[in-house]
């Protein structure tokens, strides 16, 4: 959007949030409609598809046996990866993933290492030699607004979906599964928009558009941080930084019941 | 590619239970994405496959536009949880000629005429895949274009057929296709029945060729008839 | 070319071909005069530059040691790739293959591939740890139509023309030859283009400019099919479509004469 | 990332002999390349940091340009011998990050509307890495900025805080980053004391996050006085 | 790159049984190819080379083109099958290098403001490679440009000298190249006997360097003549 | 520049170095004032930063230990590369190394290669296994002209800089030193830029903006030719040549005493 129209919407969209209301007649600290389906895709050790209102994210989890790091020789390997593929919107493009891309892989990414949430010690077969390589690939489908908390909500439920792939003689037997993936905690992301004078949980595409600053809070079981991540050219004051952890916080024992 | 000792019939069924001449089960369903100007959902057999189509749009990079007709762009993919080995995201070369040709199968329908210098951008995601998946995506995505409202003539319908244990069979499923002898996918527009994708590989006799080009004919009319459902589903509503 | 002179041309190209006449003479099943040359590269292990009319494709075979594919321990690797430089003509551009060279050189491998021409057991050295990999590589020198087949008649020639490295201790003596390479099958493959209600064999540039729909069969020794491509936009009847592959047997068994 | 057994403490004091809330030594000087339109040279602990500013200029590529404001780009890159591990040359993935959160902590005090298609290319070098450069590049960038005359409306100073041995410290140097418990980086308007860059990773309790987050502010605060002292020194000549 | 024990003279001829001075078999075609606006063939010695031009057209990217003069773009390339050990497709940073110092050794010679905005575009194709590829295709490049009828006011001749086993000797071939002591080619525009390329490398004493380079110097003037006779052939029939 | 413009600097640059001045007052044969620093970056194994004139050159030598090439497995292997990054001009770009960087650091390459300047036999730790791969990167801090120049003397003097990491069972401890690298030879390259008759040596960038051809000499300590390039359009006559060899060997006697 241009000019004149971009600015009438964004002064709208303003002033409703800051009276408390919003375009879609959520309150400020509602989410959308949260549906969480596992088990998708029998390709995948462990798969889920969430939907946050419109906004849809596929994600799998793949395992490989590889080698550890060698500044880590008894745990296992996680790697994350997004694709906003131009299925998903008309602005995203074909190609290599772009910046926004990586930096909802690592917010995510963050998130889930960070809470401690797979005991990847328990992914390690020969230490120094062998362990399982955990790849979480988050394929978005519908692009409308926050995927930050979508991606980590359909990456932490297709974690606790995973059946790990039996091993015999050093080689991974897709065929055969040996239990569920050791998850120790569940990390959930909420994520805030600041309009104005205003701040909101689980922004749309419409606010996301015209936001001036978004803030995103991981935190564990125990309620404690684990990952933030602010973005976009606005700034948040101190207060409204350390009053949105709170509410952040708070919202994300609501959404933990959902897994 | 061809192993042997592998058995593809018990008690003269197909693994899966199937006769020669029957396709696996297929869901369709369209308008499942927000965001798309026209999409699908597509389960078949063990496959599962979205479309979207995004236009007739603005021509990105700009001298890629046509001065008298919309030009018509494929992108098939495949997610990297699709398969049993993780694929590296990112197209590879079979990527790259499989979207070329579904361009080619979904273009001549297209009423291209009626919107020069624009785009019609099709997307096909692999989200899992069990052979077939071209005729699949090529299925979903003249679904999504429909669902688009992009001007077509006609539809396009896909299937294949193939030989397996010197049994033309049509619509393999994923055994099939790595232990069968040759494959044919096919797509046509079925109300003309004419061909607009054709690729073969493996071995045929002139004789089996025309057997199983019937039969992947067949399939696809058969695969049409689930896509008008599939499109009147929508306005039933 | 544009607008209205390519409708012109396209039309008159159009009458003529159903007329059975073509720009250059020939007949709807006569192929453009063939050369081809062997044995011309030294430094690969086979080579041939075939001549169809003015289109020119020289191709090289490497062989080089390495690692069977896991679920193939006992057979040699073969790979196609396939170059259109800028050399050849003035619409290709450099940079990494597109999909008009992806599709030539899967298209050619695939029938060479399908129709078992190359014994891929020979080319084991010790099972499931050494065995060749054979790289064919076309270089496509001048652009003038029906890059398919003279691609897959350079391709079959260079492979028939091939001497294998003797193998020492588990490396290639790339100076000394052990034999040909185990070459069992010559597949054909014969192109045909359709523009309105004709088809013919062998389109040359400007043909190919205008066609409708293009249609490759590839067949073995025994008349056989090995492989197929339908091309481009236009589409053909069920009739066309079995009729073409009729002329294409029979096309196929004179050209391979040439051999 | 954290590794039992490793002391960060002795005698009561951080590994470099800090205390708790004591930055590194910080030495800045503004103006040291002739080429670029302003540029700034920093040491912070053992890194060396380079940035230059120029703009505003022509956008290339042209559609990136924007109406009725100058955009902001930011690149941040390692040299090859920055780090104990040679790093290959072109940007990684964290490169790619940390330089869309830089232009975000960067953009919001520029008065972009007075340059409408115009951009302000930031470029950050690291020359020698040992912890902290996302936050000492952030401080360098802003004195390039203004060294080349960009208009703002206040500069932005970077520091961040962590946790170590449970203990909430300022700005971590190499072992503390690679052994601590926590890390957030922090940036803001020193003026107005608002937050542009905010991340964190680790473990905080709500009660730590608070210590943490007003300790990186007080040291965002000690770094803008260097920051003017810099500023200051170039025109003193 | 030297390696001791390697024997290049054998009775005091060199490995091929040439003298110091004496220049392999050339022999040169042009008009080879249809596409291309000139074309040349050569071999010289065990390399096989094919060069293409075409131009003067129009430049793509359109940012490239100078308003007064046309500009030459050489692309150098060796095919996979063109070395002993297969060459990965694609230009390598030796390929880049030739590419650059191959266009700047034809260029000076073009009459560029004839035709402003426009550009000149050579294409060499190694497809058997055994030393002294860069001055074989500069001198079909030479041969292709002056087929394509490019205005130049003088052709470009290209031949190297080098040094093996202490001796001054013109045009290495592959085992002089590889074991040899020091490589000079050269490139010179043959009427005005200018030097349009000269690189080095190696261990030449001041006394040598003027031996090899007056060698190489003839080198060019004798493959001149093959290069006029070449041209002229075209013409005869 | 463009048109009008550049051409009338041209022509007052040429005048100028035809009476033998230069717009900075410098002589034909006197280089800008050259400072080297060494030991800057204590993250290299050895390091230098190059100042000539306002040109700054950065460079850092690190050594990682691997496998030698199978054609010289008694030998350490030396790799240069460069990058013209967007920091140092506005005319650079970002992205993988284009011909000017490429040419940059294999001009470098040759310069320390071929004068033999790194004892590379006393880089093997096991012949045929383990030798020392050096990395020399080349990074460009501010454009002003003379790159060669100013690259070959960060590089030469960085080298003699380096410390060897020591080697523990095979493995490289980066935090102790086991004595230089073996040079034993300092290569010292000069550049000459022509413009119409009048050859000069380290030309700036308002120079290199307009020269008609550059000629870049690279001499050992003995005073021999190890390497040499030609360079941009332009051409020399054969005296040319000659004459700026004999200038070039003599202005490297005064360049080394720097080192």
């Amino acid at each position: 959007m241009l000019g004149v129209i971009a600015d009438i919407k964004k002064d709208y969209i303003k002033k409703l949030l800051e009276e408390g209301k919003r375009l879609d007649g959520r309150g400020l600290d509602d989410y959308r409609p949260i549906e969480i389906k596992k088990d998708l895709y029998a390709t995948a050790e462990g798969s889920a598809l969430v939907s946050l209102g419109s906004t849809q994210v596929a994600v799998g989890v793949k395992m490989i046996l590889g080698e550890p790091y060698s500044d880590m020789p008894n745990r296992g390997v996680l790697t994350t990866s997004a694709e906003l593929g131009p299925l998903a919107s008309p602005t995203f493009e074909s190609g290599p993933p772009r910046p926004p891309a990586i930096e909802l892989a690592r917010v995510v990414d963050r998130g889930i290492r960070e809470s401690g949430s797979i005991d990847t010690e328990k992914l390690c077969i020969v230490e120094g030699e062998q362990v399982w390589i955990v790849f979480l690939d988050i394929h978005v489908l519908d692009y409308d607004g926050n995927l930050f908390d979508a991606s980590t909500l359909a990456c932490i439920s297709a974690l606790l979906d995973a059946k790990m792939p039996k091993v015999e003689d050093g080689k991974a037997i897709y065929g055969e599964r040996s239990g569920s993936l050791p998850i120790v905690d569940t990390p959930i992301s909420t994520t805030y928009a600041k309009l104005g004078s205003a701040i909101a949980v689980d922004p749309h595409l419409e606010e996301e558009q015209v936001l001036d600053a978004r803030l995103t809070i991981t935190t564990t079981k125990k309620g404690e941080i684990c990952a933030m991540q602010k973005g976009e050219g606005g700034a948040f004051t101190a207060e409204e930084v350390l009053n949105t952890i709170d509410r952040g916080i708070e919202k994300a024992k609501e959404l933990r019941k959902l897994l | 590619m061809k192993k042997d000792g592998v058995k593809l019939f018990v008690d003269g069924k197909r693994l899966d239970g199937r006769e020669l001449d029957e396709l696996r089960p297929i869901k369709m369903e369209v308008g499942v994405l927000k965001r798309a100007d026209g999409s699908a959902y597509l389960e078949w057999g063990e496959n599962k496959i979205i479309a979207a189509c995004y236009g007739p749009r603005e021509v990105h990079p700009r001298h890629m536009e046509e001065a008298d007709k919309a030009i018509v762009r494929v992108r098939y993919n495949m997610a990297p949880f699709s398969v049993p080995d993780r694929k590296r995201p990112g197209p590879d070369r079979r990527s790259h000629e499989i979207s070329k040709v579904t361009k080619e199968a979904l273009e001549s329908v297209v009423l291209t005429h009626l919107y020069p210098k624009t785009v019609v951008d099709v997307f096909i995601e692999v989200l899992q895949a069990n052979a077939g998946t071209r005729c699949a995506g090529i299925t979903a995505a003249a679904l999504a274009m429909a669902d688009a409202g992009i001007p077509m003539r006609d539809l396009i319908s896909s299937c294949a057929a193939g030989k397996i244990e010197g049994k033309v069979a049509v619509d393999m499923m994923g055994a099939e296709d790595n232990f069968g002898d040759a494959d044919l996918p096919l797509a046509i527009s079925p109300q003309k029945k004419e061909v607009t994708l054709l690729q073969m590989d493996g071995n045929f006799t002139r004789k089996e060729f025309e057997e199983a080009f019937n039969m992947a004919m067949k399939g696809c009319l058969d695969v049409y008839e689930i896509q008008k459902q599939a499109l009147l589903k929508k306005y039933e509503v």
